[in-house]
């Protein structure tokens, strides 16, 4: 098998907030391969889109990465120049963001936002690069895309916002796209079609896809490869199929445990009791143990690292044995 | 109560709603964008209806225009047989307290400059009468903790929390009136499935406990199965087919809705087996220029000349009288899946 | 340099022309306004001249365009022409010339300022003897007209009657070459003048409202002359200072209470120390004074002493008036003109000190000319308490008679305040000529000092210009209002 | 976190980010310093502010020769320049401020009122607002003196209403633009009231802009209520403010540069002050940016990361 | 747009008539001109003469409809102190003006546009200090200051520039950099305020993460949303700049609007004050539609009056 295109070590970032510096990724290790798609499932607020936001190092300025390391093809990005940096955005790396409902900006038209990449990276003609732009807004199934191309993003539904999203981050083939939860604010025909798109994206160009998801089922269908994480650690990863169906770590089974098709209407879905830790004060030892059905009282005690638990799979449970004849 | 015979006494009606926008010119030269066409609503006392449809095909206004934010060109909203646009005062106040909306952009919808406990107990501010002043802390925290988060929160600031969390706070505000209706727009979209449930879970127990009816938007039609008892499906700015959920979901008449259902991924993890989607063909209409008679047809792969030439009023089927399509072409109750 | 590139210096070679800079633009050069300052200073003995002018120095009238002249009756004078005079256009100067202009000024519908400053309600009849001779009638005698008659500047009949012209022509040695209006304004001289022909080929004014400025332009070689300065303006070794006829008074407004008591009043005069002021805030200019008269001009009263500086008096005599009930802590008011002459402000702020400790109750106001002119001109507002008013007087043509009537006689425009015998005095003085008449206005001026004490007179006032290294020329009293060109020298 | 003492700790919170910004509590201590010369200043020294000596007039500053009143030297009447500068704290300020605050409180809620509701509101306050605008102030101030008797309200009222237009203006601008956001609706959809939306919502975001223009209008003001004195308007002596003395220093700014010089020091020390205060509370008033007020000092990110990467 | 136009420039109409009228009115409130028109010791004939010759006697609504009466023949009256055409005085004052006033905004927005979001760049940063104080402290002097110590430094101890004037070049550059203090500082305080949020807004980081360099996020992303409250700061200072750069005229005599306008209150001259005031209030007027066609420009929200 080929190498990684991205490899993310020991990731840590930390945020200012008035009450003091907090850590809010702490010690993340993942990695991509070239046409593979990583899905990075967690609880909301647990630091998936400061994870990504970190390694296309976009964070906001109250955010900073502490430790670790990004290797994009063996090159490490936290010690390039600002202007390296600038030179991968976009070919190298390139990120859908989660608002999608802000991340354009309200005064250029689309098209010109949507031309921008190719401006800056392929130094097209202002002509030339509109031209791309429509046919980007062509592939994600934008309507009257020659017609539109001059339209303000206000103009457009939610929808279509993110799918323009999508557009701009597909825009130069990058070798990683991090796709941060890309398809929340489209129905299922146009997440289809997005979904589509990227796949072939992934098998024509190779692009290495971190795709940042709530919806299990499109995980199923897209990902090769799951990392769970639980209040800015990895708890869990491996073949999706294989973690979805035979969950090493209890989060991850309360996780799969919470879809609702499975329930009549109306009943009362099964969740995970209880919320995450305040991030100012992770208690010692494992932070899903308040949570957690079978914590013991080692769990109290002793932060669970990753540890392998079959062929590509890890998890960070000191009873993951508990969980495997389930 | 006394209720008409006839029919279940219905909270909210929409009848004939329409709103037009204005645009920048299109290529096809026009400039306004009929965002709805005609549509009609109803929503019983405790009762959830599901929204679901294209993005783009005026869900979001339609809520807008529920919550009076958008005044229809045409047609009446009907609260309780009254219209809202014609409150005034303290009546429109009261009708305010009892209408809540959780608004599809969580970012957007939250001022940047007021913390999570400001936010939150934002409505309490004009209706001071419903939570005594000293108790507003404790209720704060209350909701916070109702949809998830900890009451250590409150004196966050939205960009300090996440998409999920900033849509949990959307939830606290909207519920924090203890309204009779709640419009949800793309509620639960950001949520882990974890704390999805416990926000569904949440809104069901509201909703046997106090008889809250919600309209719900959604594009997660496996959310929209679990907590709608009728569902409306949307196309270009009309209601192209409603019913009970199990109906519509099981035995779609219309054939976007049918593409709709086979379009959505189903976790389906031990088999791996793909099932069988119709994928539509064609590009979306503009809704700037739609196509005449059936909005649908252009995508549609059983059109037929008729389609093109009048428009399919939205009927009810013989053998279920509450589920009706509106398609020149209804399919038969083949159910997909 | 650089700065030598403005437009004097590029549109003539700079020898060859002096460069004057004014406080502000003329507002027209319009000769029958010519007794306003602006305009004078420029117009009159440049571009247009008058039958007869006055020696600022001994106050002696000489011939100008008029050769002689005498008076055949009370009423009535005989003027002999200068011939072969021309004007800037090359018509010939000539009696109906002088009559038309005569009659163009005084008593016409145009609203000539130099017709009311000048000639007020005088009525004259003008009769063209010849070619070079002119006779003019009055209805009552008038001893002086040709004192009156220097100020009608002569334009030729082609000249507008019914309305001002901005450009005039006149038989001066410059005429008007360009008026560039708002920046510049050019005069050449005349080739056909029939007098000496000046030193310089052309003048060129420019007009800077700022004092310092119009200093600095002498300094970086912007201009020769620079007109109107005060101490303060950093003129430096270039300035020349010189007596500019203007005095400054405070006009007291003896019909309220507690001003209408003479003690009072005088001790206002006692209480202010004329000394100090100029010392601090005149910077030494200027000269304490004791009448609003000054030396040159006739009527001047050589007897009256500046009254002293003697709080212990001043304090005296208002104990004693409020001794016998006046009301001595009414507040009064002084009304002061900004920038009436240099330091106006602060100069007020002295008499009220003064006259605070003094034992009375002082106001200030600082006004705007034109608001200020509501008090200073009868009908004065209503509904005024008592005031002191800060006024200045400048008597361009010489004769006390533009002096007393307006300002002491009871029915004056400026008079807040006379007496019969003041009036007496003033109308008898008025009728006299020669040296009677320089005793009878001494007498009337004398008179009102001590029996009548309407004003607090300050300072005779000092003027300021500065002269660029490459002109030479000596201001004098009329400098401000009429500033001949022929009078300029290159240097050396 | 008990709600109970929320309002504390927010003010404690402002106090903590107030000190650890050393420009921001420079600028409170000389607005303190200046806000206490125009309290007692008067009591304290108002006699020798217009305590004139004629024989000794324009001294020069910084020598004590003639005590510690004359440090800054004396002016044209021998008047100590300290004394009156103190002094003419209290009348500047006392027309300085209402006349901003007027103008800002006025202009800005109407701005704001006119762009929340746009329409014929807006449109009506935007041409009201040309009007004034193309109306020479100048004239407004000697209409003021003839048809009224002049005093230092009126003379507020003329600078007051001349600034309107320019907050009028920019509230409007930013208001209209805020209306149209999306919390809006979300508070409408509370039934909250127009006004209730305007102050809770619009205001924070409009107000920082306006505070930044209103501190530098403070010199405007200042030095423009000191020409309205000259029409006969207001402050008359022996009533002082710094735009009077200014004014009467300008004749003499090359033969005694401090009469004119410490005044207007006076001036732009206030005004700067001011201005470093708005902008330090447009950052703290900002949640989005307040962090940026609690850095360390010698904050270098770098430095930072290079300390913490785990071992 | 050009319906928009046409509409503002019909609702322009009213309150220009309004302003005329008002400065008619007002302008007759405040004294009777004779006084200085007059010698001090003209005489009540005289005086009843000169008001009758310019109409001052009869009732002000007479005065006012035979003025409109005028102006509709474009005939704006004459100049009581100079006598010559009010509408001459004003057209040749107000080139000057504009020249200046258009120069100076050139300069403050472009050098604001460039100093404020440099200090918006990392707000609270050195740099910000720095740029936020010194052109503060330059917006709070006194400009007769800058004007006079421009004068004596650079005209008359080292010679470079001429003390005052309007020809040739270097005539320019003391005038406009006394103009230019205020407006820039005021400008730059504001630029960095729009800035600061405008930057911290979500595009911008899509836009950085395009790899888009830091002038083309600052310039092409946020400067345009940030530009409207520095518009309408601008517009508002450039206004004060038609209207008069009055110690700026006065110092370097320039001849401009401004003194004209002061002059013309100051001495009563109402006619050249009346047209003065219709010539700054059209061009206030045209001024506004420019601003507000600048917002429609910069953003399609505004042109179509949509919410979002
Ligand atoms: N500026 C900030 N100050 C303090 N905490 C912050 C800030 N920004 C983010 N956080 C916290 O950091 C954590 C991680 O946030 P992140 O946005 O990465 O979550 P997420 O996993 O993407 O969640 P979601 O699925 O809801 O988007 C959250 O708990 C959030 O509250
Ligand atoms: N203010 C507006 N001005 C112009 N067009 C608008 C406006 N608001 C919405 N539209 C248009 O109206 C149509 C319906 O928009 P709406 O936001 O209601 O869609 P939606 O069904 O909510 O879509 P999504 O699921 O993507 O949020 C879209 O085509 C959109 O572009
Ligand atoms: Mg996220
Ligand atoms: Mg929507």
């Amino acid at each position: 098998m080929n190498d990684p295109v991205l490899e993310v070590d020991r990731l840590a970032v930390d945020i200012r907030t008035p009450a003091g510096t907090v850590r809010a990724v702490r010690e993340v290790s993942f990695s991509v391969r070239s046409g593979e798609t990583l899905a990075l499932l967690g609880e909301s607020g647990c630091g998936k889109s400061m994870t990504a936001q970190a390694i296309v190092g976009l964070l906001d300025p109250v955010a900073h990465v502490a430790g670790g390391a990004v290797r994009l093809d063996g090159t490490d990005l936290l010690t390039l120049s600002p202007a390296q940096r600038r030179r991968l955005a976009g070919p190298g790396l390139s990120i859908v963001f989660q608002d999608a409902l802000t991340a354009l900006n309200p005064v250029q038209t689309v098209g010109a936002q949507l031309a921008e990449p190719f401006r800056i990276h392929q130094r097209l003609s202002r002509r030339a690069a509109r031209a791309r732009a429509v046919e980007l807004m062509e592939r994600v199934g934008i309507p009257e895309p020659a017609a539109r191309v001059g339209a303000y993003p206000h103009q457009f539904s939610g929808g279509m916002r993110q799918r323009l999203l999508i557009a701009l981050a597909m825009a130069l083939h990058p070798k990683v796209l991090l796709a941060d939860e890309p398809t929340t604010a489209l129905d299922v025909t146009v997440q289809a079609q997005i979904m589509e798109l990227l796949r072939e994206l992934r098998t024509e160009q190779q692009t290495a896809l971190i795709l940042i998801t709530h919806d299990l089922a499109v995980v199923a269908e897209q990902a090769d490869h799951v990392a769970v994480m639980y209040a800015g650690s990895i708890v869990e990863t491996g073949r999706v199929a294989e973690v979805f169906s035979r969950p090493r770590h209890p989060y991850t089974r309360g996780l799969l445990d919470s879809v609702p098709a499975e329930v009549a209407r109306g009943a009362t879905l099964k969740s995970i009791p209880g919320s995450p830790p305040d991030l100012h004060s992770v208690p010692s030892g494992c932070a899903f143990r308040a949570r957690c059905p079978i914590a013991g009282d080692v769990c109290a005690e002793q932060r669970p690292i990753l540890v392998e638990t079959g062929p590509g799979r890890l998890s960070a449970c000191h009873h993951w044995r508990e969980l495997t004849d389930d | 109560m006394t209720e008409p015979a006839t029919m279940e006494a219905s909270l909210l009606d929409v009848a004939g709603v329409s709103k037009t926008f204005h645009v920048a010119r299109g290529s096809s030269g026009r400039n306004r964008l009929r965002a709805l066409d005609g549509v009609d609503l109803r929503l019983a006392h405790g009762e959830t209806l599901g929204l679901v449809g294209e993005s783009g095909c005026g869900k979001s206004t339609l809520a807008r225009v529920l919550l009076m934010l958008e005044r229809p060109d045409e047609g009446s909203v009907r609260f309780e047989g009254t219209d809202p646009f014609a409150l005034r005062g303290k009546e429109l106040l009261k009708w305010r307290r009892r209408v809540q909306m959780v608004f599809q952009d969580p970012f957007a919808s939250l001022n940047a400059r007021l913390c999570a406990e400001d936010i939150v107990a934002e409505p309490w501010r004009t209706h001071r009468d419903l939570v005594p002043a000293k108790e507003r802390g404790r209720r704060v925290a209350e909701l916070l903790e109702m949809v998830g988060l900890r009451a250590g929160d409150a004196r966050r600031y939205p960009q300090e929390f996440s998409g999920g969390q900033r849509q949990r706070l959307g939830i606290a505000r909207a519920l924090a009136l203890e309204p009779d209706v709640i419009v949800c727009d793309e509620p639960v979209s950001a949520l882990d499935l974890s704390v999805q449930a416990q926000v569904l879970n949440l809104l069901t127990d509201l909703q046997s406990r106090l008889g809250v009816s919600y309209v719900f938007i959604s594009h997660d039609l496996s959310v929209v199965r679990h907590v709608a008892d009728r569902v409306s499906v949307m196309y270009l700015g009309k209601i192209v087919e409603t019913g009970p959920t199990e109906q519509v979901f099981d035995r779609p008449r219309h054939p976007y809705t049918a593409a709709l259902m086979s379009a959505a991924p189903v976790l389906d993890v031990t088999s791996g087996v793909r099932r069988e989607r119709i994928l539509l063909k064609g590009e979306v209409p503009s809704p700037l220029d739609p196509p005449s008679g059936c909005r649908f047809r252009t995508r549609c792969w059983k059109a037929q000349d008729v389609c093109a030439q009048e428009v399919p009023p939205l009927e009810p089927s013989g053998d279920e009288p509450l589920h009706a399509a509106a398609c020149h072409l209804p399919l038969q109750g083949a159910a997909i899946g | 340099s650089v700065a030598n590139s403005g437009p004097e210096a590029s549109s003539s070679g700079a020898a060859n022309s002096v460069r004057i800079v004014l406080p502000e633009e003329p507002p027209t050069l319009e000769p029958c306004d010519a007794s306003l300052t602006a305009t004078g200073r420029v117009t009159r003995a440049n571009i247009t001249e008058a039958l007869t002018e006055r020696d600022p120095g001994t106050g002696q009238l000489q011939p100008a365009l008029a050769t002689e002249w005498k008076q055949g009756s009370p009423t009535e004078w005989t003027f002999t022409l200068r011939k072969g005079v021309k004007f800037h256009d090359g018509t010939a100067f000539d009696a109906k010339a002088a009559a038309f202009s005569i009659e163009r000024t005084v008593g016409s519908k145009i609203d000539c300022n130099v017709d009311g400053y000048v000639f007020g309600d005088v009525k004259l009849t003008v009769t063209v003897a010849d070619d070079s001779t002119l006779k003019v009638k009055t209805a009552k005698p008038d001893p002086i007209l040709p004192l009156r008659l220097s100020f009608v500047e002569i334009v030729p009949t082609t000249t507008s009657a019914t309305g001002k012209v901005r450009e005039p022509v006149g038989t001066g040695p410059y005429k008007i070459a360009k008026w560039d209006a708002g920046r510049s304004l050019r005069l050449e001289r005349f080739a056909g003048y029939w007098g000496k022909a000046p030193d310089f080929a052309a003048a060129e004014y420019v007009w800077r409202t700022e004092g310092s400025i119009r200093a600095a332009m002498i300094k970086s070689d912007e201009a020769d002359i620079a007109v109107g300065l005060a101490p303060e303006d950093g003129a430096g070794d270039s300035a020349v200072q010189f007596p500019n006829n203007e005095t400054s008074y405070l006009r007291i407004d003896a019909t309220k209470p507690p001003l209408n008591d003479i003690r009072v009043r005088q001790a206002i005069n006692y209480a202010v120390d004329k000394d100090g002021l100029v010392a601090s805030v005149f910077a030494g200019l200027g000269k304490p004074a004791a009448q609003v008269v000054p030396e040159g001009v006739t009527g001047h009263s050589s007897a009256i002493q500046p009254w002293p500086y003697d709080m212990a008096q001043a304090k005296k005599l208002i104990a004693e008036a409020k001794a016998d009930g006046v009301p001595t802590d009414t507040p009064i008011t002084i009304i002061g003109r900004n920038g009436i002459y240099p330091k106006a402000a602060e100069a007020m702020e002295v008499v009220q000190n003064s006259l605070n400790e003094a034992g009375l109750t002082m106001k200030i106001q600082m006004l705007d000319v034109n608001a200020w002119l509501e008090y200073l001109l009868a009908p004065f507002p209503k509904n005024i308490g008592p005031t002191l008013l800060q006024a200045q007087h400048g008597n361009q043509a010489g004769d006390a008679a533009f002096t007393m009537g307006q300002i002491y006689g009871s029915k004056g425009a400026q008079s807040s305040y006379g007496t019969a015998e003041l009036d007496d005095l003033i109308s008898a003085a008025e009728q006299d000529s020669g040296e009677e008449r320089q005793a009878a206005f001494a007498k009337a001026l004398e008179y009102q000092n001590k029996e009548v004490v309407r004003d607090a007179v300050l300072a005779h006032m000092t003027g300021i210009l500065a002269l660029s290294k490459k002109v030479a020329y000596k201001p004098n009293a009329a400098t401000n209002d009429e500033m001949r060109l022929a009078e300029i020298h290159p240097a050396g | 976190m008990t709600p109970v003492d929320a309002p504390a700790i927010r003010r404690a919170t402002w106090w903590r980010l107030l000190l650890r910004d050393r420009f921001a509590c420079l600028a409170v201590v000389i607005l303190l310093v200046v806000a206490a010369a125009a309290i007692v200043g008067p009591i304290l020294l108002g006699d020798l502010a217009i305590k004139q000596n004629l024989r000794a007039v324009n001294r020069p500053p910084f020598s004590l020769d003639d005590g510690w009143a004359f440090v800054l030297g004396s002016d044209s009447l021998g008047r100590s320049l300290l004394a009156r500068l103190i002094v003419a704290s209290r009348t500047t300020l006392s027309v300085a401020i209402p006349a901003v605050v007027i103008s800002l409180v006025v202009g800005s809620t109407w701005g704001m009122w006119a762009g929340y509701h746009r329409g014929w509101r807006e449109n009506v306050s935007m041409r009201v607002a040309d009007v004034i605008l193309s109306f020479p102030s100048l004239l407004l101030a000697v209409v003021v003196l003839y048809v009224f008797s002049p005093s230092a309200g009126n003379i507020i009222l003329v600078l007051a209403i001349a600034r309107i237009p320019i907050y009028l203006r920019a509230a409007r601008a930013e208001s209209a633009e805020l209306q149209s956001r999306l919390f809006v609706d979300a508070a409408r959809t509370f039934g909250t009231g127009s006004w209730a939306i305007i102050g809770r919502h619009v205001a924070p975001t409009v107000l920082p802009t306006l505070f930044t223009v209103a501190t530098l209008d403070f010199c405007f003001v200042m030095l423009t209520e000191s020409s309205l004195s000259f029409l006969g308007i207001g402050i008359q002596p022996p009533d002082m403010s710094w735009g009077l003395m200014v004014a009467q220093g300008r004749q003499v700014l090359q033969s005694a540069w401090w009469i004119a010089v410490f005044p207007g020091l006076a001036i732009v020390v206030t005004t700067v002050s001011a201005t470093v205060l708005a902008s330090w509370a447009r950052l703290a008033m900002d949640p989005g940016q307040r962090w940026r007020l609690t850095l360390p000092r010698s904050r270098r990110k770098n430095k930072a990361l290079a300390e913490e990467v785990q071992p | 747009m050009l319906t928009f136009l046409r509409r503002r420039i019909i609702s322009s109409a009213i309150p220009l008539v309004v302003v005329v009228l008002g400065v008619f009115y007002l302008a007759r409130l405040t004294g009777d001109p004779a006084n200085l028109y007059l010698p001090l010791s003209a005489t009540p004939e005289m005086r009843a003469e000169f008001a009758a010759r310019h109409g001052f006697d009869q009732p002000l609504l007479v005065q006012f409809g035979d003025y409109l009466a005028q102006v509709v023949r474009l005939d704006f009256g004459e100049s009581l102190r100079t006598a010559e055409p009010a509408a001459a005085a004003v057209l040749r004052a107000f080139p000057a003006t504009l020249q200046l006033a258009g120069a100076t905004m050139i300069l403050a927005i472009l050098g604001a546009v460039v100093v404020g979001s440099w200090a918006a760049y990392r707000p609270n940063s050195l740099a910000d200090r720095v740029a936020s104080f010194t052109s503060t402290t330059a917006a709070s002097m006194p400009d007769f200051w800058f004007a006079i110590m421009g004068v004596l430094v650079f005209a008359v101890a080292l010679g470079w520039l001429p003390t005052s004037g309007t020809e040739g070049a270097a005539a320019w550059v003391l005038p406009v950099l006394t103009l230019l203090i205020r407006p820039f500082g005021v400008l730059v305080q504001v630029v960095r305020g729009a800035m600061v949020t405008a930057l911290s807004a979500p595009y911008i980081k899509v836009a950085r993460s395009k790899g888009a360099g830091e002038l083309r996020v600052i310039f092409g992303h946020a400067l345009r949303n940030a530009a409207p409250p520095a518009l309408t700061v601008a517009g508002d200072l450039t206004i004060g700049l038609v209207n008069g750069a009055v110690v700026v005229e006065t110092i370097f005599g320039w001849p401009g609007i401004g003194k004209l306008m002061i002059t013309s209150i100051l001495q009563r001259d109402f006619a050249v004050l009346q047209a003065a005031v219709l010539v700054t209030a059209i061009t206030i007027f045209a001024l506004n539609i420019v601003i507000d066609a600048c917002y429609a420009l910069l953003d399609s929200r505004v042109r179509q009056g949509v919410t979002t």
